[in-house]
C-alpha cells in the first residue's frame, strides 16, 4: 500500500511539473513551492553533516585550525548588515583565491596543450584527421576579436562557423536523445508504481 | 624543483603573464583605447532593457542554476557573468526597469552577487532601486532553479531574459520558457556543450568565448579591455604550437612527446 | 579601515591562489601542504553558509506576500515551509537519518523522481525551440527564398547524430549509424575543440586578472 | 496581419500539439510493445567481448559513479552488465565514488541477486563504500586500495574479506568498468589506469558523453556504453532482457511527431504557408 501511496504521490508531481509545459496553474506552484521547500532541506541537512564531518570531529580531536573555516563561513553572513557587508568579502575571496589557482592550473593542460597535441597528431591519421585540424584551425579564427572578420580572415571565419554549428547540432541530439530517455522513465515510473500496482497487475 | 610535464604549461603562463603586465601598463594612458570588433548582441541587450520597459515588464538575470561557482574551475565564468550584472543593473537604473536576479544555488556566491547588484545601483545613482526581495534563491539543482525561474517569468512577466554564466541542463527550459511567454533572450555561456541550447533559444546569442569579451567591452575597465588583447597574444601562440608541431610532425619528429612536455 | 575592504582582502586571494599554482607546478612540500589546508576549508565554508540562502528565499516569499495576498503567494510562502519540516525533520529524528526507510520512500518518490522530471520536460521544450530554428530556407519580405547555411549546419549534425540513435532508423536507414559516428567524430570534434581552447584562453586571462588584483568583481565590490 | 503576441501563441499551441503527439507516441509501445531489432554497435559488441573473453576466475573492479536521479539513461546498461558477469562467474569489486552510488548499487543487486549466480559475499563480490574520490583518488586506487578504503560497505576490515585478501592495487585487477556522469571523468581512467598501468578498461555513461568517449576508443579504452540505446543493444548481444527493450521501442514512436514537425516547418515556405 505504501508503494502504491508512493507512486500515486510521484505521479501526481511529475504531472504537476509538466503542467507548466501546457500553461500556468496552482498544482505547478504547489508542487514547485513544495519541491523547493524539499530541496533546501536536503541540502541544509546535507551540509550539516558535512560541516560535521569536516569542521566539528577535527576540531574536537584537537585540529583548532579547522575553527578558521567556520568563522569565515560564519562572516558569509555580514551580507545581512549593510554596514558589516564588506566583512563578506573575506570569505568570498578565499574561495576564488582557491577556484582561480585550480582552475588556471587545470586548464593550461587539459584544455589548451593537450588539445593541441591532439589535433596535430590527428592531422597524421588520414583524411579525417585532415578536416579535424582544418575545423580547429578556422573555428578558432572566430574567436579573433582585435580584427574585423573581412578578406581571408572572413573566408576562415564563415569555414570555422560551419564546424561550430555542426558541433551544436550534435551536442543538440546527444541530450535530445538523452532528454527523451528521461521522459520514458517517467511514464514507465508512473506505469510501474502507480498504474500497474493499482490495477493489480 | 619544477614537476615534470608541466614545463610548456609554465611557457604559456609566462606568456599569458608577460602580455598581462605589457597591455596593463598600457592602460595607464587614459586614451589608449584598443580595435575590438563588434559583437552585435550587446546592442541587444539594451534594446531589451528598453523593450522592458516599453511593456512594462520586469528584466531578468541568470546566470545558471549551478553558475555560482567560485572555487572549481569555472570561476572565470563566475565572474565574467558578474560583469554582465553590473551592466545589467546600470542600464535598468538608466532606463528605469525593475531587475530581477535569479540566484544560482550556491549560497557561498549570494554576498557577491548581492554585492555586485547592490553597488551597481548604487554608481549608477539608483541605490533605492535595489530591492532585496527581487534576488531570488530556490534551493538545491537544477530542478527547483527552473521551476522558480519558469513560475517567476509567469507571475511578473518578462521582458528582456539576459542568461550569462555556467550553465548546465537548466538553459533548455528557463530559455525556452522565457521566449514562450514573450521574453526577448540574450546570452550565452563559455561551456561549449551547452552553447547549442543558447544558438537555438535566444534571440540574440553570445557563442562560447565571446562572454569573456562581450563582458569586457560592456565594462568599459581598461583592464578587462586589456584583457581581449592578452587572449589574443594566447591565441597567436595557439597558432604558432599549432603550425611549427605540424612542420615539425611532418618531418618526422615525435611531437606527441615534445608536448608532453 | 579602507585598507581592511579592499587591500587585505585582495591580498589574501592572490596569496592562495598563488600557492595553489606553486603547489601544482612545483615540487616544494610546503605548497603542497597550504594547498592541502586551503582545499580542505573549502567544503566547511561552503556549507556554513547554507542557511543564507534559506534567509534569501523566505525572505523574498514572505515580501511578495505582503505586496499582494493571493493564493498563489500564500502557497509559496507555506508550502516550502511545510516541506522543509517534513524533510529536515524526518532527517534529524528519524534513526538512521537519511538512511531511515521513511526519508527513503520520501526521496525517491519525491526527491529523485521529480529530480529525473526535469530532464524530462527538457524534451519538450528542446524539441519547440528545434523545431522552430533548424530551418533550412526562409522567405524573405520581398517573397525570395533565402537559404542559411548555418542553420542547415546545426540542422545537419543534429539530425543526423538523432536519426543515429533511434533503433527505427538503425534498421530502416543502413549505414545512419556510420555516418552518425563520423560527424561525431569529424567536424564536431573540429569545431568543439576550437571552442574549448578559445574559452580556456579566456579563462585564463580572467584568472592572471583576479590574482593580480585587477578584477573589479573581487576587488571593488563591498 | 497577426501581431507579435498572437503569432506566438499559435507557435506555442503548434509546440504543445507535437509535445502531446510525442508523449502518446512514446506511452503506445510501453503498453503494447513493438519489438524492433536493435542493431547492436562496435563499441558496445566490444564492450561485452571484453567481459565474457576474460579468464576463468578473473576479477572485474567497477568504479561506481551513478547518480539516482540519472537512472533512466543507465539502469539498463547495468543490469545487463552485472548478469554478464554473474553469469561467467567473475569476481567483482564494487567501489562507489559518488553519494548515491552506494544506494543505487544496493537498489540494483537487490534486483540481480547475485546469490542466485551462486555468489557470496565477500568471496565472490565485494562493495567499498562512498568515498569522494576524483581523479587523485582513481590514482591512489590503482596504486592502492587500502589508501583509500579500509574497510568494505559494511564497516568490515578489507583484510577480513577473502576476496580482498591479495589484492591491494591494479596488478590483482583484470579488467575495470568505469562508470562516470560527467563526460569529461572519462579522461582519469585514461589517465590514471591506461596509461601508467595499461590495465584494460570498458566504460559506461550517458549518452551525451558518448562523444567524448569515442575518441579513446579503441585504443585506450576496449568498449563503451553510452547511454540506453547502448543498455538496450548489451541486453541484446549478452541475452539478458531488461528495461532497455522496452525504452527502445518507446523511443521509436516518440520522436516521429518531432522529425515530421521538422520536416514540415521547412516544407512550409514553399507551399505558400504564412510564417
Amino acid at each position: 500500500m505504501a508503494s502504491v501511496i508512493g507512486g500515486f504521490i510521484g505521479t501526481l508531481f511529475i504531472i504537476s511539473v509538466m503542467s507548466m509545459l501546457w500553461k500556468d496553474n496552482v498544482f505547478f506552484r504547489f508542487g514547485q513551492a513544495a519541491i523547493m521547500g524539499a530541496s533546501v532541506a536536503h541540502y541544509t541537512f546535507m551540509n550539516f553533516q558535512s560541516v560535521h564531518t569536516n569542521a566539528i570531529k577535527p576540531i574536537l580531536a584537537g585540529n583548532v585550525l579547522f575553527i578558521i573555516p567556520v568563522i569565515l563561513g560564519l562572516l558569509m553572513y555580514a551580507r545581512l548588515s549593510s554596514d558589516l557587508s564588506w566583512l563578506a568579502k573575506y570569505p568570498t575571496n578565499v574561495l576564488v583565491g582557491v577556484g582561480t589557482g585550480v582552475m588556471i592550473a587545470g586548464t593550461l593542460r587539459g584544455q589548451i596543450i593537450d588539445q593541441i597535441k591532439q589535433t596535430i597528431l590527428d592531422a597524421f591519421t588520414g583524411f579525417n584527421g585532415i578536416i579535424i585540424f582544418i575545423g580547429v584551425v578556422t573555428a578558432f579564427s572566430f574567436f579573433i576579436f582585435t580584427r574585423e572578420h573581412t578578406g581571408a580572415l572572413g573566408t576562415s571565419v564563415k569555414i570555422g562557423r560551419v564546424f561550430l554549428m555542426i558541433s551544436l547540432g550534435a551536442n543538440f541530439s546527444g541530450e535530445l536523445v538523452w532528454y527523451l530517455t528521461q521522459m520514458i522513465g517517467r511514464l514507465m515510473y508512473i506505469l510501474n508504481e502507480f498504474i500497474w500496482p493499482l490495477l493489480g497487475a | 624543483m619544477i614537476k615534470t610535464g608541466t614545463y610548456l604549461d609554465i611557457v604559456l603562463m609566462i606568456v599569458m603573464v608577460a602580455a598581462s603586465y605589457y597591455y596593463y601598463d598600457k592602460t595607464k594612458d587614459p586614451n589608449w583605447k584598443p580595435f575590438i570588433r563588434h559583437i552585435p548582441a550587446l546592442d541587444a541587450i539594451s534594446e531589451g532593457v528598453g523593450k522592458s520597459v516599453e511593456e512594462d515588464k520586469p528584466v531578468h538575470f541568470a546566470m545558471g542554476a549551478s553558475g555560482g561557482q567560485l572555487y572549481s574551475t569555472l570561476v572565470s565564468m563566475t565572474l565574467t557573468a558578474l560583469a554582465f550584472l553590473r551592466y545589467i543593473t546600470a542600464l535598468c537604473a538608466e532606463y528605469g526597469a525593475r531587475l530581477i536576479v535569479h540566484m544560482p544555488y550556491q549560497t557561498e556566491s549570494i554576498p557577491i552577487i548581492e554585492g555586485t547588484a547592490r553597488e551597481g545601483f548604487a554608481f549608477a545613482g539608483k541605490p533605492e532601486m535595489y530591492r532585496r526581495d527581487d534576488m531570488r534563491y530556490y534551493g538545491r539543482g537544477a530542478l527547483t532553479w527552473t521551476q522558480g525561474v519558469t513560475m517567476s517569468y509567469a507571475e511578473e512577466g518578462v521582458g528582456l531574459n539576459l542568461s550569462i554564466g555556467i550553465f548546465y541542463s537548466d538553459c533548455p527550459i528557463s530559455l525556452e520558457m522565457a521566449h514562450i511567454m514573450g521574453g526577448m533572450n540574450v546570452g550565452g555561456t563559455g561551456r561549449w556543450i551547452m552553447v547549442y541550447a543558447f544558438a537555438m533559444m535566444c534571440d540574440y546569442v553570445f557563442l562560447g568565448e565571446e562572454i569573456y569579451a562581450a563582458a569586457a567591452q560592456v565594462s568599459e575597465d581598461p583592464a578587462m579591455l586589456s584583457g581581449i588583447l592578452i587572449e589574443e597574444v594566447g591565441k597567436f601562440f595557439v597558432y604558432i604550437l599549432l603550425i611549427v608541431g605540424t612542420l615539425l610532425a611532418a618531418v618526422g619528429l615525435d611531437v606527441g612527446a615534445l608536448l608532453s612536455l | 579601515m579602507a585598507v581592511f575592504r579592499r587591500e587585505i582582502p585582495t591580498a589574501v586571494l592572490s596569496f592562495i591562489g598563488i600557492v595553489i599554482l606553486l603547489a601544482f607546478f612545483t615540487t616544494f612540500d610546503i605548497f603542497e601542504t597550504l594547498d592541502g589546508v586551503f582545499t580542505s576549508w573549502i567544503p566547511v565554508v561552503s556549507a556554513v553558509s547554507v542557511g543564507l540562502g534559506l534567509i534569501y528565499m523566505i525572505y523574498a516569499q514572505y515580501m511578495n506576500y505582503q505586496r499582494d495576498k493571493n493564493l498563489n503567494n500564500m502557497i509559496y510562502l507555506v508550502v516550502p515551509l511545510i516541506f522543509f519540516a517534513i524533510f529536515f525533520g524526518t532527517a534529524m529524528l528519524v534513526p538512521g537519518n537519511i538512511s531511515s526507510d521513511a526519508y527513503q520512500w520520501l526521496y525517491f518518490h519525491i526527491y529523485q523522481n521529480v529530480g529525473g522530471v526535469i530532464y524530462a520536460v527538457m524534451f519538450f521544450t528542446l524539441a519547440s525551440s528545434a523545431i522552430r530554428t533548424m530551418r533550412l530556407v526562409t522567405k524573405d519580405p520581398a517573397g525570395g527564398y533565402q537559404f542559411r547555411l548555418e542553420a542547415a549546419a546545426l540542422m545537419f549534425g543534429g539530425l543526423i547524430y538523432t536519426l543515429r540513435q533511434i533503433p527505427l532508423f538503425q534498421v530502416y536507414l543502413p549505414g545512419i549509424v556510420g555516418f552518425g559516428e563520423l560527424i561525431m567524430l569529424v567536424p564536431n570534434v573540429g569545431g568543439g575543440r576550437a571552442a574549448v581552447i578559445a574559452a580556456a584562453l579566456a579563462a585564463i586571462t580572467v584568472g592572471i586578472r583576479t590574482l593580480w588584483g585587477k578584477e573589479r568583481t573581487t576587488t571593488e565590490v563591498d | 496581419m497577426a501581431t507579435a503576441r498572437e503569432r506566438l501563441a499559435k507557435a506555442t499551441r503548434f509546440y504543445q500539439i507535437i509535445w502531446a503527439l510525442c508523449l502518446i507516441g512514446m506511452f503506445i509501445p510501453l503498453i503494447s510493445p513493438l519489438g524492433l531489432p536493435v542493431t547492436v554497435s562496435e563499441p558496445v559488441k566490444d564492450y561485452y567481448n571484453s567481459i565474457v573473453e576474460l579468464p576463468e576466475g578473473s576479477v572485474i573492479a567497477v568504479s561506481f559513479g551513478a547518480s539516482a536521479s540519472l537512472l533512466d539513461e543507465q539502469e539498463a546498461q547495468f543490469l545487463a552488465t552485472w548478469k554478464t558477469i554473474f553469469k561467467n562467474g567473475y569476481k567483482v569489486i564494487f567501489y562507489c565514488s559518488t553519494e548515491d552510488a552506494s544506494i543505487v548499487i544496493n537498489n540494483e543487486l537487490d534486483e540481480v541477486v547475485p546469490e542466485s549466480f551462486g555468489y557470496t559475499y565477500g568471496e565472490d563480490y565485494v562493495i567499498l563504500p562512498y568515498s569522494p574520490l576524483g581523479e587523485a583518488g582513481q590514482a591512489a586506487f590503482a596504486q592502492s586500495i587500502r589508501s583509500i578504503y579500509s574497510t568494505d560497505i559494511n564497516g568490515d576490515p578489507l583484510n577480513s574479506i577473502p576476496l580482498m585478501q591479495d589484492i591491494d592495487n591494479h596488478e590483482g585487477i583484470d579488467l575495470l568498468i568505469y562508470q562516470y556522469t560527467s563526460c569529461t571523468d572519462i579522461e582519469w581512467a585514461v589517465r590514471q589506469w591506461v596509461v601508467p598501468y595499461k590495465t584494460a578498461v570498458i566504460a559506461t555513461t550517458l549518452g551525451c558523453c558518448g562523444p567524448m568517449a569515442a575518441p579513446y576508443y579503441p585504443t585506450q579504452i576496449q568498449g563503451f556504453l553510452s547511454g540506453s540505446g547502448a543498455g538496450t543493444e548489451l541486453e541484446v548481444v549478452s541475452g539478458n532482457p531488461g528495461p532497455g527493450a522496452a525504452m527502445s521501442d518507446a523511443k521509436n514512436l516518440g520522436i516521429l511527431p518531432f522529425l515530421a514537425a521538422i520536416i514540415w516547418m521547412n516544407v512550409k515556405p514553399f507551399i505558400g504557408k504564412e510564417d
